[in-house]
């Protein structure tokens, strides 16, 4: 992260982005600090998206005409553009409605080893066998790995948490062992913005023969990523957290592993041969992808990334960081407040939850949205980590390259009006 | 402000000063609630006074209740104890019902005072959907612990 | 069907359709019949998802500010509107990303019971019991249950095909029996253009208590359709066939069984308390809608039965039973042209496949495509069925809304001219 | 009309008259192959002069083959017995190069027909990408069969 970097324009970014333009709450500017449960599209990929259908629409890889050839040219161009966004090579990223869908994917893949081929048995998981995860995870990157140990009857394990908010990782040889299968976790946590050490995770990881499979859903739409060189197994993350459309997102994993991993979904355009009596499996990408695909949001996404790689993605994580730093500062000042997560920017993204004595996340994220400040309120999908910080839930600031100081402002001016609203200031 | 519309003088004195706060024996049932997206809990204790347990004529004698949570869930399960203490489970029932159609109604339904007491300052929360559940939440622990209810004679 | 409909003011419906104005291979009109793999999209379905997009997006069910609620209203408003449509209950309608999505849900939760609660007991399958499916599926309601009984030790079995291209019912009660749990099969099938007894096969379905799963993909589309009314218990189709967006699907299941049914792909928005050590799941349709939603496709979604509705789907089905009629009558004509499927209107719908003799269908279809009419070929997916008719591959023409009377001529005369190039005629 | 310049007289006359159809003994490999898409399917056999089987130096002595497909695939593979029929596997795989990187050209490559013969007619063929797969089915299986050859000495 480099803060030489030249700042963005950010006047010239907001109006690429329709929305926010509008008022909320009877007139009040809207001041969108919620982009990490979902962030907002540019002109651009709204335009990319509806090109694509108003020209070129029809099912891709299934058809001989003309729509049909382009339809499938401008999908897997899409491919092509967001796997070079993260280091990928195109048949490395696949295709799925959302980064939930990817860890499911590999989880069901990995119990569906169990009948599939002997290619498929360094997918195998059983009693003995141990799945890590971190207590910072969201649901999405813990859930999945309890089904499927409830389903295989292997045992999850997790990392702690220190009070300040990162993994505590006193225990990484005695949790990752010999017996480890997996060690899933999330590149930056939603909810402290702390980033993980990728490289010690991966290093250990390969000691013991274990997968890595990371959640990338809150690092790769804010930073420079680089999968191959980070050199992790799997990972995931949405498009709709990235400028990009919902219901399109990514799993990655290194070409070796999807060759050999079993399908999930099954059904039409990811087989090789179909009889009654059983069927065999194209190779990946494809393999992965059943159905007709998300067509005009892979290509909605592919100029996401096309948005973000124009800014840059050095200057988008300068900017987040600078934004982080005064919200962080501002915040600290105000009594009452206190920050659930790292205070200072080291290893450290812009998501900024917090609690104000006396108020209740729901009714500080309530006078919040009266002053057009949104927020997101609750436990953000990581319920374990509230109850590890010893908060039933937390209000939660998100910023994004279409954020700016005054955001900033607007949020902690909005925390202190809930202070006199409530009479605890 | 728009703020006063949702958080009526009523529910922050509620809020500040719950009645019947804590939970207390004796109880016929209890039940624990908790709102998925934000976390909020509420536990909350029955104790009818009838036969049968949820015999519509019996009697709420008391509720008690702890729980965490913002100020529309908690001051909403305050109001509830000074509304169904005293009256039989059918009244209870028939203020619940009303209740529900309030919070459900995106601020078109008018509340009548006599049935709701302090609960027609919810009113302006159910312009709110996301808060239409705090406001609710109390209420489903309460149907949920008389409805356990039903077997006390046996499990006394 | 009734003829007696008003017909379709087919100008105005062609007005709606940006992409119909546009010319293909050096400038001829485009003629689209490939809409049994996607339909095009009117400009009410890409208004309704923009201005979505630019006015109220958000993550729906997750926040309490203003964008929040608004956008969560518009998705379960499309909710309401989409199970409406199909004379469902909100409840009972879940968005999956397409219709394959929708059956994997199935059969993976099936073999989910295994693992899950008493509630789930009715769900569960395993060695002697049987699935039942028909020759003629499409690869999405065939594959998921041979990787079901697979994964638990079941049996498939199936209905065969009559040369006609009927479903064969003759040996309904030999394979429908006390061992069978499923019977899923196509309402109308995308290739043959058949249209199946449903009420039979539920009917034998309930005496022994098996649950019937329908592919509805090529029928809700087409017809109008009542799954109420149908008293089947699972069902499922795709928004792209039925002028709504791709990312979208929809499963139907009776509320009963839904609420006992096991989730399938698991993570944030679908539970109900999570700790480290296990999680307990939300009420449908929650249950199985983990992660972000496709929220705008969701929205296109509803634009599109609304405006499937103002057309009425009455009118819809005589309009296309007159173009498959003529089409079926033209190209009966053409010497060397078989049909491949029900050559009379009794329980047809629109898809209309064939072989022309000495030209394959991969060469028909080029030839199509040279003089701008757009069809698929190959096996659509339906690979045993192609085996069973004895024919590798077909041509396929489907018809919708948009198209006319031209649009089957321009069909008709192209197959001609691949005869004339392939010197056959 | 654009038809014509994607099915070349060179590639009809193919499809009609095949080179070398029909399986034949004796043969080291075989392999079999199909395209998901449209199930077209093509058998192929392969018969090598040479001690060490994939040894690049072998002699291609016989192609045979046969299934069912378009006149692209048909053709193609008609072709493919003409280019490596009496060339050694290294000069057969150095053809299929050349024409994999024609037909993957999307219409931008220049045919060398030194190299290509009778593929050169399948420029065209390079511009409908859908149709690539088509013609590349018997190289596939050409492919495969020379490199399943491997162990011949020990398998006969
Ligand atoms: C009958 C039938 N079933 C299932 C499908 C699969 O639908 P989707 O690819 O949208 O999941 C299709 C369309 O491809 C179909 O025609
Ligand atoms: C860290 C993290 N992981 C996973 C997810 C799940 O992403 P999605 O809901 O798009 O599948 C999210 C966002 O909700 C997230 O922030």
């Amino acid at each position: 992260m480099t803060s030489t970097a030249t700042p963005l324009d950010i006047v010239t970014i907001k109006a690429d982005f329709p929305i926010l333009a509008r008022t909320v709450r009877d007139g009040k500017r809207l001041v969108y600090l919620d982009s990490g449960a979902t962030a907002q599209r540019p002109t651009q990929v709204l335009d990319a998206e509806r090109a694509f259908l108003e020209t070129s629409n029809a099912a891709v890889h299934r058809g001989a005409h003309q729509l049909a050839e382009e339809a499938t040219d401008a999908y897997e161009s899409a491919r092509a553009r967001v796997a070079r966004f993260v280091g990928a090579r195109p048949e490395e990223v696949v295709f799925t409605k959302n980064a939930t869908e990817g860890l499911n994917l590999v989880a069901y893949a990995m119990s569906n080893a169990a009948t599939s081929g002997p290619e498929a048995e360094r997918f195998r998981v059983g009693p003995g066998d141990e799945i890590v995860v971190t207590e910072m995870e969201h649901h999405a990157n813990l859930v999945p790995w309890q089904q499927l140990c409830q389903r295989t009857g292997a045992t999850l394990r997790w990392f702690g948490v220190t009070d300040e908010g990162r993994l505590d990782l006193a225990d990484l040889d005695e949790l990752v062992t010999e017996r480890t299968r997996v060690v899933a976790f999330t590149h930056q946590s939603n909810v402290l913005g702390t980033v993980n050490p990728v490289a010690a995770l991966v290093e250990r990881a390969r000691q013991v023969g274990a997968l890595t499979v990371v959640d990338a859903c809150q690092s790769v739409p804010h930073l420079p990523v680089d999968l191959d060189q980070l050199g992790v197994d799997f990972a995931v993350f949405s498009g709709h957290k990235m400028l990009g459309p919902s219901g399109v997102g990514v799993l990655y994993g290194r070409s070796e592993l999807l060759e050999a991993l079993p399908p999930f979904v099954t059904g039409g355009s990811m087989i090789e041969m179909v009889r009654m009596e059983s069927s065999t499996f194209a190779p990946p990408p494809q393999r992965f992808e059943a159905g007709v695909p998300m067509t005009s949001q892979a290509v909605g996404l592919g100029a996401a990334v096309d948005y973000l790689s124009v800014v840059g993605m050095e200057r988008i994580a300068a900017h987040e960081h600078l934004l982080t730093e005064a919200a962080l500062s501002a915040l600290s000042e105000i009594p009452g407040v206190t920050v659930v997560g790292p205070t200072t920017m080291v290893d450290r993204g812009g998501a900024v939850s917090f609690t104000v004595d006396g108020v209740h996340p729901h009714d500080a994220g309530q006078v919040l949205d009266s002053v057009g400040v949104a927020v997101r309120v609750g436990h953000h999908c990581a319920w374990p980590l509230h109850r590890r910080m010893a908060v039933p839930a937390t209000v939660r600031a998100t910023f994004y390259l279409y954020n700016d100081l005054d955001d900033v402002t607007a949020l902690v001016e909005g925390v202190r009006e809930a202070q006199r609203f409530f009479g605890t200031a | 402000m728009q703020l006063d519309q949702m958080y009526q003088e009523i529910i922050l004195d509620h809020y500040k000063n719950p009645h019947g706060r804590g939970l207390r024996e004796p109880f016929d049932a209890e039940s624990h609630q908790i709102n998925p997206v934000c976390g909020d809990e509420v536990s909350l204790r029955v104790n009818l006074d009838g036969a049968h347990g949820t015999d519509p004529s019996a009697t709420v004698v008391d509720v008690s209740y702890d729980g965490q949570g913002c100020s529309i869930s908690q001051a909403a399960t305050s109001v509830l104890t000074d509304l169904v203490i005293g009256r039989t489970v059918q009244e209870a029932f028939d203020v619940h019902a009303a209740f529900v159609e309030l919070m459900q109604g995106r601020g078109q339904v008018e509340p009548d005072e006599d049935v709701l007491g302090d609960g027609i300052a919810f009113a302006g929360v159910a312009k709110y959907p996301a808060r239409v559940k705090c406001a609710l939440l109390g209420w489903m622990a309460f149907k949920d612990a008389v409805s356990r209810s039903t077997g006390k004679e046996e499990t006394r």
